[in-house]
């Protein structure tokens, strides 16, 4: 049987009127410990908490390794961020994301959900602006001196097959096991899939020529840089794609 | 006489050789008064002297008559400066005990956040002066004028010492008293003047709260008096200083008091009119800004007050224990003061210690414990004063 | 006793015949923590009626979720309840799990149940502040907030994030813990356990605080069952349930802890067994984290799960700190819920103020509505 | 006549004395450990909750909830024991035209805001309750907010 810490000792006489003397003795001592001590608050704007280099704090951008898939986009609870054009060191124009901090809750998904590890969470937190167009991080902005390790985040999954297969060690991320599939049949070869892949993926392969004499394009999958980042699934027109889901 | 030089315009002469010198015995702030304006005024003087030579207004100026006139105005201002200085940092020490004794740091602005009492007092000063559209606007602003006014009074009409006082009554302590218990009828009047139903049913608090607490102060007052013999200030305390501090043999009444004395300051334990808990901010919900400050002030100022008698009838006013009475001339006003913090500092640790009680509860309190222990100290002092004790 | 006093109280103002007030406290009023209104007609002190006025923090919780993917709702549900965020997070992932019918590894389920303790401590440190507060004592505010600080970095060092921790995800948990957060964790709470005797001894050793708890809010054992109270203020009348115990979710049956009931049915005894939880939970806390380290550092703590639930229906209840709560999940087969519901202790316990506050005094109601420990967030959803 | 109350009731006797006594009215559609879940017609409502609280001593309802099934819609009850921990949980079909059900307010009175709360998302109506007005919504809605004709209206 449990014992009970605070019932077994407390309430032990009921009638106490005007019993005061212990809290007194109490708040004195308290007295007395801050006085030699030092109070437990701290001076906030001068002194600050320790955090934890995983502290959640704004997304952090990694520029170069970002692949533009957009999973941050889909992932974000609120809606705050949104991919827009920009330009890299070398003057190409890319996309990246932008975050609109006065939205972003903070929750991490982003940096979860990035297949390359591109955002990461960062200790920042001192986010207050003047007005609300400063609160929009754009791309340059948003990239992070020093990130960490720990900063980022992994997806690290268990199969469950793995787990019955006695391999339950394994870690794998949603991102390396599941792959979009075609259903050839409702396949229309617009190309659309190509042009939305971020990582070139996907190939049009020809399988022969239709009716009309119009080659027959079928996409294919590089299994190996392929992120899952589901581009070509949400794009595809006749849906004839879906992503096959490895458990 | 002539004039020729500035030292003779300035004549720093004796107080008590003006012939119309207000009181019986030496007083010390009305000296520094008086002094003062022997300053001031000799320096207007000579300066009106210097413009129109042979003028009668600048003999005027220097005339006793004048003298003793302005000494008295700026007795007022320095005697009220130190009540208000003691009330700034009485409020200064409660900010930094309670903060402390929450495990905070309290103020932090300036000179160890004494600056905070001031800007906060600024702050409530500069903020609009406004005053709600539905309640009574007359008795609105006139109550609240009279208890910051009955306050202030009161904490100016605390002596210090044997030479530091207003009116060296025979009277004194009831005089304070009666003053003190006006405040709660207009607390009352004010609660109903505000049409708020937070400030009604704090005002009828105040009302229960007085009713609850008075009767056994007055019963503590008189057992004082009793053994004192007199209801003057000076008499008690030097009534203390021939035999001993009274919290010896009026234990009870002491430890009573300190309690009467929270609630007639409404602090925690006892601050059922302003329970911010349930009624807002109480009788004072519908004041703000300056009002508001000055309410703040006054509710210090009647904390130093209640402080003050306790350190009056219960620790020997301003003397110093086991020490001859030469020694008890340098500082006397020091030592009162410092007695009154003390006081005021075991406030505040209740204050920090302690939760709010209910209306019953201070009702029950007052008249089941307050009373009988009250009336208990009184047949006690009774049973001294014919054994010939004191 | 209590019932004695209502009704002296009750005959003796009777006789005068005296005019009811309405007084509004609420919703920017210091007892409600947070935005709602209690409409009290008085008798002079007395409060003879009472009306609960709630919505002002209605936000559509439910009706978001339908068009929002089946992860995206985690964050939502760690704002249902600020001070106990984990507890609505976990009961949505349970959901989600039971509809699509997967069990989650053991590891991800101490990891939940010491997540969820944690919280449960803040949050009824939390409701200690309150109680201070209520009763118009500062010291008690702080000193509990200072130990709540403790839990708090707990936090920070389990997921990254103080309040909104968003932690549990469907199939597990997000993140294995290490050696290092494990250590801090038991230092914290055996420091806490030693701590937290200042705040109570400043309280049940103080007449003031004990007299004002005592005798207020009384209810019978059938009346709490009957207005569907739930949690802390259920066991203070009598009601011998708990959910952990009970009803037991993920591994609650494999821990030894103890639920306090206390037959009194006023305020002072759902202090009591609200403090008492504190060392219940202090007590499961360190089982899960000798369990946890006795799994190894290498098994699983989060499966993979498919991104759309199987249509079906699922029912799951946890007790939540401050009662008991439930999820009911309607799925289509989609990727977003069908039709998500949230049962909130809160919403049911605010319901029973009438009944709680009636016969008592205005001072009291802040103490009795505190005991209720009220949260909007979850309340008006 | 007194009815044999039990206060603890097993899943299988729940399950038995539902179908017994309401044979054909109630249709126990499955249960699960320390769960029954149970059709029930929306006529025979109110007399099955008081049975359930009275005799089966079901002292809680934990909650009383809509569900707009487009063409029909659904109160579902969910009844919990303080001796077991046993929760039924009964689906009532209302035809999407009369949308109206009996009040089991009077039977427990935690179900008060429930149903209130109901009534005001979905608008199903339940006689017999004592106060059936919006409780989180304005007065002034005219309209539904949960049901599913009622879309939401974000915008990036």
């Amino acid at each position: 049987m449990a014992e009970k810490k605070y019932l077994e000792k407390y309430p032990r006489s009921p009638a106490r009127t005007l019993w005061v003397l212990k809290p007194v003795g109490k708040v004195l001592r308290m007295l007395g410990k801050t006085v030699i001590h030092r109070p437990v608050t701290i001076l906030y704007p001068y002194e600050k908490m320790w955090m934890p280099e995983n502290y959640r704090g704004r997304p952090g951008l990694r520029f170069d390794r970002c692949v533009a898939c957009g999973m941050c986009v889909k992932m974000c609870p609120t809606a705050c961020i949104k991919l827009v054009d920009t330009e890299n060191d070398s003057g190409e124009k890319v996309r990246r994301p932008q975050v609109n901090i006065g939205r972003c809750a903070m929750c991490g998904y982003c940096a979860e959900y990035c297949p390359v590890d591109a955002m990461t969470v960062t200790p920042e937190f001192e986010l207050a602006e003047y007005t609300r167009e400063d609160l929009i991080y754009g791309p340059k902005r948003l990239v992070y001196e020093g990130i960490t390790e720990k900063m980022e985040i992994h997806l690290e999954e268990t199969l469950m097959s793995d787990v019955e297969n006695g391999n339950f060690e394994r870690r794998i991320s949603p991102f390396m096991t599941d792959r979009p599939v075609l259903e050839a049949a409702k396949c229309i070869s617009c190309k659309k899939c190509e042009k939305v892949c971020p990582v070139k993926a996907v190939t049009m392969v020809e399988h022969g020529v239709n009716e009309k004499g119009r080659p027959i394009l079928y996409p294919e999958f590089n299994d190996d840089t392929c992120i899952c980042c589901m581009n070509c699934v949400e794009d595809c027109p006749k849906d004839a794609l879906h992503i096959n889901e490895v458990l | 006489m002539t004039y020729s030089s500035i030292l003779d315009w300035i004549q720093f002469g004796d107080v008590m050789s003006n012939p119309f010198y207000p009181y019986q015995t030496y007083n010390l702030p009305f000296d520094i008064g008086y002094k003062l304006w022997e300053i001031i005024g000799g320096l207007i003087a000579w300066l009106i002297n210097l413009i129109f030579p042979g003028n009668g207004v600048s003999t005027w100026l220097i005339s006793p008559e004048v003298s003793n006139m302005f000494a008295l105005v700026l007795f007022m201002v320095i005697i009220f400066a130190v009540a208000f200085v003691v009330t700034l940092i009485s409020l200064w020490m409660e900010r930094k005990v309670l903060g402390r004794i929450m495990d905070r740091r309290g103020t932090m602005v300036g000179l160890k956040g004494f600056m905070q009492c001031i800007a906060d007092g600024l702050k409530t000063f500069m903020k609009e002066n406004t005053i709600p559209k539905k309640v009574d606007k007359m008795t609105y602003m006139w109550t609240v004028s009279l208890i910051i006014g009955t306050s202030v009074l009161i904490a100016c009409m605390v002596p210090l010492s044997p030479r530091w006082f207003v009116v060296n009554y025979g009277t004194g302590l009831l005089v304070i008293m009666a003053l003190f218990a006006l405040a709660p009828f207009f607390i009352l009047v004010s609660g109903w003047a505000q049409n708020n139903k937070y400030s009604l049913i704090g005002g009828m608090r105040a009302a229960e709260l007085m009713i609850s607490y008075e009767v056994p102060m007055l019963i503590m007052i008189a057992t004082t008096c009793l053994l004192a013999g007199s209801f003057n200030i000076n008499d008690i305390v030097n009534m203390q200083s021939d035999t001993v501090w009274f919290f010896i043999p009026q234990i009870f009444g002491f430890i009573t008091f300190i309690f009467c004395a929270t609630a007639e300051a409404e602090r925690v334990p006892f601050d059922i009119a302003e329970a911010e808990a349930e009624l807002v901010e109480g009788w004072q919900t519908e004041y703000a800004g300056m009002k508001w400050g000055l309410i703040m002030l006054a509710d210090y100022m009647r904390g130093y007050v209640s402080c003050a008698m306790v350190v009056i009838m219960y620790l020997g006013g301003w003397l110093i224990p086991f020490v001859s009475e030469g020694v008890n001339g340098w500082i006397p006003e020091i030592v009162f003061l410092l007695k009154v913090w003390f006081v005021f500092f075991i406030m505040i640790v209740l204050r920090g210690a302690l939760a709010r009680v209910r209306t019953d509860q201070i009702v029950n309190i007052g008249w089941k414990v307050f009373m009988p222990l009250s009336v208990v100290n009184f047949a006690v002092v009774l049973l001294l004063k014919v054994g010939g004790v004191f | 006793m209590m019932s004695k006093d209502v009704a002296d109280i009750k005959s003796e103002a009777s006789p005068i015949d005296t005019d009811k007030m309405w007084v509004i406290m609420g919703p920017q009023h210091p007892f409600s923590h947070g935005l709602w209104t209690l409409k009290a007609q008085l008798d002079g002190e007395i409060v003879t009626d009472a009306e609960p006025i709630i919505g002002y923090l209605h936000r559509g919780w439910e009706k978001e979720c339908e068009n929002r993917t089946y992860p995206k709702i985690i964050p939502m549900a760690d704002r249902l309840c600020y001070a106990a965020s984990m507890t609505y997070t976990h009961l949505y992932c349970m959901t989600v799990e039971k509809a699509l019918g997967i069990d989650v590894p053991d590891k991800a389920k101490y990891m939940r149940i010491m997540a969820d303790e944690v919280c449960r401590i803040q949050s009824h440190l939390m409701w200690l502040a309150a109680v201070g507060t209520d009763l118009g004592n500062l010291t008690v505010f702080l000193w509990a907030m200072r130990e709540r600080e403790f839990f708090m970095d707990i936090n920070v060092r389990l997921c990254g994030a103080r309040m909104t921790t968003n932690f549990p995800r469907i199939g597990g948990v997000r993140n294995d813990v290490d050696e290092e957060f494990m250590m801090y964790a038991a230092r914290c709470v055996d420091r806490f356990e030693k701590a937290v005797w200042d705040i109570i001894s400043l309280i049940d050793d103080s007449s003031t605080f004990v007299s004002r708890m005592r005798g207020t809010g009384y209810l019978t054992r059938e009346a709490c069952a009957n207005l569907g109270i739930t949690g802390p203020a259920m066991r203070g009348t009598g009601v011998d349930f708990d959910i952990r115990r009970d009803d037991p979710y993920d591994n609650y049956d494999k821990v030894d802890f103890d639920v306090p009931v206390l037959k009194d049915g006023d305020s002072y005894a759902r202090y009591m067994v609200r403090i008492e939880e504190l060392f219940q939970s202090c007590k499961i806390i360190k089982q899960t984290l000798q369990k946890i380290k006795a799994i190894g550092k290498n098994a699983p703590y989060r499966f993979k799960v498919p991104s759309k639930v199987p249509a079906g229906r699922a029912f799951t209840r946890l007790e939540d700190p401050r009662g008991e709560s439930a999820m009911y999940l309607v799925s289509d087969g989609t990727d977003k819920p069908y039709r998500l519901k949230v049962r909130s202790p809160i919403f049911v316990n605010v319901s029973a103020s009438k009944p709680l506050v009636q016969g008592s005094r205005i001072a009291d109601v802040p103490v009795i509505m505190a005991m209720i420990d009220m949260c909007l967030g979850e309340t008006d959803r | 006549m007194t009815e044999e109350t039990y206060q603890k009731p097993s899943v299988r006797e729940i399950q038995e004395l539902l179908e017994k006594k309401f044979s054909g009215k109630v249709r126990v559609t499955g249960t699960e450990e320390r769960r029954v879940c149970a059709n029930v017609d929306r006529d025979c409502i109110h007399d099955v909750c008081a049975y359930i609280h009275g005799s089966l001593t079901f002292e809680h309802a934990t909650s009383v909830m809509g569900n707009d099934m487009i063409d029909h819609m659904e109160v579902i009850y969910h009844l919990s024991n303080y001796f077991n921990g046993v929760i039924v949980e009964l689906t009532a079909e209302l035809p999407a035209d009369d949308l109206r059900i009996w009040s089991v307010a009077d039977i427990w009175a935690g179900a008060n805001w429930h149903e209130r709360e109901t009534y005001e998302l979905f608008g199903i109506i339940f006689d017999g309750h004592p106060k059936l007005k919006r409780l989180l919504t304005p007065d002034t809605y005219e309209f539904y907010p949960f049901r599913k004709s009622y879309k939401l209206r974000g915008k990036e």
